[in-house]
């Protein structure tokens, strides 16, 4: 039995994804990134490694592949990818009709146009978008509003569902939304309304990187923010139809990882495709 | 015995200050702002009065400032953050001819001449980079609490940088920094000289002429002031103690005592 | 053809008219330019600034001018990067999301995002798309005969949109037109110039932008019945500044800016929609019609930041604009990531320290929709003249 | 556009294995030219000779020089000073000055060095006598009305009018080339009267031909060293060593060390191509790159291609930067003043073409160059060259089958550059790359 992983070094949070070699999950784990990212690392990969009852560090697991922004950091690794290759390897795993893929993370938001099934079936990456400049339109802009609510990160997409008098949140900037929410507050508006206004104002950026590489069905939308059932009711409203989402998406991109990580035990003569990012 | 009052309704607290005809502070007050403006305006106005062992009735002009200046029902006068600085700025340190205001959220820099009349002024745009908030934010990837800034930076070796062009983003660079080791201190003292950096800047936008006054909350951290008074070479000013918050309700009262004697003068005339 | 493409204005008042053209130029959807297709008719639509709409108009086509627009660029920003002006982005928004339908678009050398803007789109739309190249070197003695030949060119165009041949009587009837509508804007500039509390700095605006995008003749019958309603209009002279606004000459400040600075001041000149105006004397009707429209660019033509002329120093025309309109201050605005105006920006505030004029500097975005930021500023201008 | 040893892969010597005298002359010939330039600005003023500022779209260098100015080329000294980390501080004196963040960085590192006086990494860059450009930047414009404000100093708009639409290039014969045509030969006599009064000096005929006829070499070959990097391996780097030769292509355009530097330059690359020599770099991608170089971060952002692979074979940078002659005319030396006028009609169109209409000149050159991907380096400081980068991308996307990279940053201030960001998309871009190739592969 071999196995792979993959590890994704987030800005936030940083998750390890160990599958097998029919490319079933057997061992996961999410942590937050914290200061120390090499140890993140290894510690998330140890996490998985023992729910995967795979004691014997490496014993089973023949390749490692990490991505992330951290991903030069996991130093155990065997090759790096960036999260746009994983995500749209994931999502593609898991919604084999993907198209387009929407990455929104804690602060990059991603939009990734991928070749789909045609050839290999592996979602190939034909283009993407990322944010530039600043962290308007990502998830941490959701967070600006979780903290000056105070109210917890997963609650926000439910209470945004209850409104249907959103208010419009005009500054881009994620820190001066905080400020802008408790204006609408002082203002007398309800909870709800504001946090749909903010969902609304995250989703209309995100279309914005969804136009650029152009949206083809079906859509797919991964990374941490897709857990926020708000956010998927703001952007399959915007888009028009519904989105590809599930439970797992914070997995997306370390799936996307372990599943790199067993084509190169699959074909052990590495090809140029992913031997090329590694630090030197 | 007539009274002034000054109230700066600020985006965090809001202050008032009472001044005698002679200009003397009588009495200053200081309360969260919270949502509901005109009641912290006016409550902080009582509390002021109460303090100044005064009646609402003896306060004969009240003048407003801050952002919510035009919610305070009882204002006589209102002015901005800019004019009401200048005024008060001047009445502390009457050299004064540059004064940066740095708050939680903005930066403000203008030059005034000896009567306290602002001749140029900048604002910085919507941004986080370049206001407290990018402190505030740096410090909390670390783990650290406003308040915690100066004492933290107070203790750094040499600054590293931090490019300071978006609040969010100054966080990877904060973690990419910590896992090479690199000390908290010196992170901070990184994002307070960028700050430092960018106020400079615009500083020189309003072509800057000493004495220079700082104000503002964020300029309750030492470095940030000492790396100020450092680029700024000497003339440099920085209210003691709380005194700094009470800038712009002093300003604000004092103008509106000139305007009452003006608005005096030309009834007497008339 | 005499297409009408406003609705009867006759009766109403002052007021209810100021309103009607408010929100015919705040209507992304532009209704007229729709009345006008409707009716059969052509339109060519032309980038803001320095355009001959005379010649478009002598071919019985409806010349519009697009200035970009308060609206999402839901399609148009996919097709620029990032650091370039909002204007762009939403002009080709108006073509993309088939608000604007235009048989012609021609853009011109005022900047270099304005060049590439035609080039992309060209690339995205099946109507000829074009650069209209006016002479950078209007010192050249050469340069006339050389705008001449570029006006002929872009008639040659024209014709081919409108299928039939442009006469020198076509220009000559197309010019007298566009003279009376200049005329009528020179009146209407002077009444806020000489009375600012009879009309202030957005109404001006609206009355003028409709223009742009409706028959001269209209705007001509329009403006002819507004002028003198103005004049009679009761309103009380107060004691506010008078500011020269200067920065609009290509992207408009929202209206709402506008508003806000109405609200303190009286804006007695500015550099709004200069391409309505941009000819400042009328243009002879004798002679060759399109030498003469060459010679009112070349000879009579407003200055702006984007118009290079070394008889026309920027910072001394505006400093003349200032004192001929009796303005004690000015707004000294641009565009963001306007690279000419704020280029401009530079000697402007040297000219005006030199002389003495009290000013404040900003940026604007047509589609912001805060302005507590500009108000800060504007007030603390004004207090600071007030308190000295 | 030189870069020494000191600051990047241009100035390496490529294939540093073979120890073969021709191989890497051209960039050490032409650093060497540089700095030999250099120290020639910086001791004009002693020698009591003027300056003439020009830029690389529309030089003129071949008539200015037949009246002994000194070439100063601003975005030159300006890419100097981003190469050499120092942009940063002379940016910083222009804002100082006035100048708005979003002011071309070329325009503001050149205004910190005027009010430097002149002072200069590579040397001492006099000031101005005239400064003589054309519209094909209209930042050219704007740019020279600051000298002329600081140093009250002529300036002439040598105004070329550009193509009127996409493919729609007239030529000899159609009504409004001509009038295009009489424009720019009337200007130019303007401008030759105007630099008699200037420099004292009468018009030379002889020396304006003599240049003109080391212009025509430099082009002729130039257009061969365009094409020898069809070969495969590519045998040079169209982004590095590229813009070491369009460093000579524009400081000594009309000079016989021009015309025997790109002679001796196409010697080499014949020499490399038929010895199957290519860069120093394992060859996996052949690229394109579209736009201006990054040169805040020069060594690491060319980096980025080479240590995944990737051999930039073709660079529009290469068109426009060359002030267009990549067009190919050359002068008919037996009327040499209407040949110099159409010269300049036909090369600063074709310089404008390659900004504003990319798209097409890519979708040509992709297949004869085996180009696999396409990057667009659209860059904060320059609408000319960025405005339509997008655009063009999305249209070459439709046109060829090629990988294609959109990446925002700037070529002067490093403030706009995150090389953590751009390396994140040019992984990216890579992988995307690779894959393609494996589909291909699997057929």
């Amino acid at each position: 039995m071999a196995y792979a992983a993959g590890v994704d070094v987030g800005s936030t949070q940083t998750k390890a994804v160990i599958i097998d070699d029919d490319q079933s999950i057997v061992g996961r784990a999410l942590i937050d990134t914290g200061s120390n990212v090499t140890f993140a690392a290894e510690h998330s990969y140890e996490l998985a490694l023992a729910e995967a009852g795979i004691n014997e560090e490496n014993e089973g697991v023949a390749f490692i592949v990490g991505t992330g922004y951290g991903r030069y950091k996991v130093t155990f690794g065997d090759a790096q990818t960036t999260e746009i290759s994983c995500h749209a390897r994931g999502a593609v795993q898991m919604f084999p009709g993907t198209r387009t893929v929407l990455d929104m993370g804690g602060q990059d938001t991603k939009a990734i146009k991928v070749s789909g099934n045609k050839v290999s079936g592996n979602g190939e990456v034909l283009d993407f978008a990322m944010n530039d400049k600043c962290a308007a339109g990502t998830g941490r802009f959701l967070g600006a509003a979780a903290t000056a609510l105070d109210i917890p990160l997963d609650d926000l997409g439910p209470i945004a569902l209850r409104s249907d008098r959103p208010v419009r949140i005009s500054t881009t900037c994620t820190v001066f939304a905080e400020s802008e929410i408790l204006s609408w507050l002082g203002k007398g508006k309800k909870t709800e309304d504001i946090l749909l206004g903010v969902h609304q104002s995250v989703g209309s950026r995100a279309m914005l990187l969804l136009r650029r590489v152009g949206i083809e069905q079906e859509v797919t939308f991964t990374g941490g923010v897709a857990r926020n059932a708000g956010m998927v009711k703001v952007i399959s409203d915007l888009l028009g139809f519904p989105v590809n989402y599930s439970e797992e998406s914070h997995f997306m991109g370390a799936l996307g990882a372990a599943l790199f990580a067993m084509d190169r035990i699959r074909s052990r003569q590495a090809p140029a495709s992913l031997s090329g990012g590694r630090a030197s | 015995m007539t009274y002034f009052a000054g109230i700066d309704v600020g985006s965090t607290y809001t202050k008032a200050v009472i001044l005698t005809e002679e200009g003397d502070p009588v009495g200053r007050s200081l309360r969260r702002t919270g949502f509901k403006l005109a009641e912290a305006a006016e409550g902080a106005l009582d509390d002021a009065t109460t303090a100044a062992a005064l009646e609402p009735s003896d306060i004969a002009y009240v003048t407003t400032t801050g952002y919510g200046r035009f919610q305070v029902g009882t204002r006589q006068l209102n002015v901005t953050d800019l004019t009401a600085a200048a005024w008060g700025t001047r009445f502390l340190y009457p050299g004064t001819r540059t004064v940066l205001d740095v708050g939680g959220q903005t930066m403000k820099v203008s030059r005034i001449d000896g009567q306290g009349q602002v001749k140029s002024f900048r604002l910085n745009d919507k941004c986080a980079a370049g206001t407290g908030a990018f402190l505030e934010k740096t410090a909390g990837y670390m783990g650290f609490g406003l308040e915690e800034i100066g004492p933290l930076a107070a203790t750094s070796h040499e600054e590293v940088p931090i490019s300071g062009v978006c609040a969010v983003f100054a966080e990877a660079e904060v973690i990419n920094h910590l896992s090479q080791g690199v000390a908290p201190a010196d992170i901070m003292q990184g994002a307070i000289a960028s700050l430092v950096t960018r106020s400079v800047q615009l500083m020189k936008r309003v072509k800057m002429e000493p004495e220079f006054t700082l104000i503002g909350g964020i300029l309750r951290f030492e470095t940030m002031a000492a790396l100020l008074v450092e680029k700024l070479g000497g003339d440099v000013h920085v209210p003691e103690g709380d005194q700094v918050q009470y800038v712009l309700a002093l300003g604000a009262a004092l103008l509106g005592r000139h305007r009452h004697r003006a608005v005096a003068t030309v009834k007497a005339l008339a | 053809m005499t297409i009408r493409v406003l609705e009867d204005w006759q009766r109403l008042s002052l007021e209810d008219l100021l309103r009607y053209c408010r929100d015919l130029v705040e209507d992304a959807e532009y209704p007229t330019v729709k009345r006008w297709r409707q009716a059969g008719g052509k339109v060519v639509g032309h980038f803001e600034v320095y355009f001959p709409e005379e010649i478009v108009a002598a071919a019985g086509l409806l010349p519009v001018k697009i200035h970009g627009a308060p609206i999402e660029a839901r399609q148009g920003d996919a097709h620029f990067g990032a650091y370039l002006c909002s204007i762009v982005k939403t002009s080709l928004e108006l073509a993309l999301s088939g608000r604007l339908e235009l048989e012609m678009f021609v853009s011109h050398p005022i900047c270099d995002t304005a060049r590439n803007l035609a080039a992309v789109w060209g690339r995205n739309v099946s109507y000829p798309c074009e650069i209209l190249y006016l002479p950078q070197n209007a010192n050249s003695i050469h340069a006339r005969t050389y705008l001449r030949g570029e006006y002929d060119r872009l008639k040659r165009g024209v014709e081919a949109i409108a299928g039939r041949e442009v006469t020198d009587e076509d220009l000559r009837d197309a010019t007298a037109i566009f003279n009376e509508n200049r005329r009528l804007l020179r009146q209407l500039y002077s009444i806020k110039r000489e009375t600012p509390w009879l009309l202030a700095i957005d109404e001006a605006y609206v009355l003028m932008a409709l223009g742009g995008r409706i028959p001269r003749e209209e705007h001509n019958e329009l403006l002819a019945a507004v002028l003198p309603m103005l004049e009679r209009r009761a309103v009380q002279p107060q004691d506010r500044m008078r500011l020269v606004f200067e920065g609009g000459f290509c992207e408009q400040p929202p209206l709402d800016l506008l508003t806000t600075i109405a609200q303190s001041s009286y804006v007695v000149d500015d550099d709004l929609l200069i391409g309505l105006r941009w000819i400042s004397e009328d243009v002879p009707l004798d002679g060759d019609p399109l030498e003469s429209l060459a010679h009112a660019y070349l000879e009579h033509s407003n200055y702006s930041p984007v118009q290079h002329d070394l008889r026309k120093p920027k910072e001394q025309m505006l400093v003349q604009r200032i004192r001929e309109s009796g303005a004690g201050a000015a707004i000294i605005s641009a565009a963001k990531m306007c690279e000419p105006g704020l280029d401009e920006q530079v000697a402007y505030v040297k000219a005006l320290d030199e002389e003495g004029i009290p000013y404040f500097v900003n940026e604007f975005e047509e589609n912001m929709t805060s302005f507590d930021s500009l108000q800060i500023q504007l007030e603390t201008f004004i207090e600071n003249v007030l308190f000295a | 556009m030189t870069i020494d040893t000191s600051a990047g892969p241009g100035g390496l010597a490529p294939a540093g294995a073979t120890h073969d005298p021709l191989v890497g002359r051209g960039n050490h010939e032409g650093n060497r030219l540089f700095r030999e330039w250099y120290a020639r600005l910086t001791s004009a003023p002693e020698r009591g000779e003027k300056a003439a500022y020009v830029f690389v779209m529309g030089s003129l260098a071949e008539l200015l020089q037949s009246f002994d100015f000194n070439l100063v080329l601003p975005e030159i000294n300006g890419l100097q000073t981003a190469v050499r980390h120092v942009s940063e501080s002379y940016i910083a004196q222009a804002e100082d000055y006035g100048y708005a963040s979003d002011v071309c960085g070329y325009v503001k590192a050149d205004v910190g060095m005027q009010l430097r006086g002149g002072e200069h990494p590579m040397g001492r860059i006099p000031r101005p006598d005239i400064a003589v450009f054309t519209g094909a930047c209209n930042t050219y414009i704007k740019w020279a009305e600051i000298w002329e404000r600081m140093y009250r100093i002529p300036i002439f708009t040598l105004d070329v009018p550009g193509t009127r639409a996409a493919g729609r290039v007239t030529g000899r014969g159609h009504v409004d080339y001509q009038n295009d045509l009489t424009y720019v030969a009337g200007q130019i006599d303007e401008l030759i009267s105007l630099c008699e009064q200037v420099s004292g000096k009468h018009l030379d005929l002889d020396r304006l031909r003599q240049a003109m006829s080391y212009a025509n070499a430099m082009t002729r070959d130039w257009l061969r060293v365009l094409e020898l990097n069809k070969s495969r391996p590519a045998v040079y780097n169209a982004v590095t060593d590229g813009t070491v030769y369009l460093g000579v292509v524009n400081g000594f355009r009309g000079r016989p060390e021009g015309a025997r530097y790109f002679e001796q330059l196409v010697e080499e690359l014949e020499y490399k191509a038929a010895n199957g020599i290519g860069t120093n770099f394992d060859e996996r991608h052949r690229l394109a790159f579209v736009g201006v170089p990054c040169y805040p971060i020069y060594r690491r952002f060319s980096e980025m291609f080479t240590e995944r692979g990737g051999v930039f074979a073709g660079s529009s940078y290469t068109w426009f930067a060359s002030g267009g002659w990549n067009s190919g005319f050359e002068y008919d030396l037996d009327h040499p003043l209407e040949s110099l006028a159409e010269g300049v009609l036909v090369s600063v169109r074709a310089a404008m073409d390659a900004m504003f209409h990319t798209d097409r000149l890519l979708a040509d050159m992709a297949e004869p160059y085996g180009i696999d991907g396409i990057v667009y380096h659209s860059i904060k400081s320059c609408r000319t060259v960025s405005a339509g980068l997008a655009d063009s991308r999305r249209a070459v996307m439709e046109q060829a089958n090629v990988g294609t990279l959109l990446i925002d940053s700037d070529h002067m201030d490093p403030r706009v550059v995150s090389e953590a960001g751009l390396k994140n998309r040019v992984d990216a871009f890579f992988e995307g790359l690779e894959t393609r190739k494996l589909l291909a592969a699997a057929g």
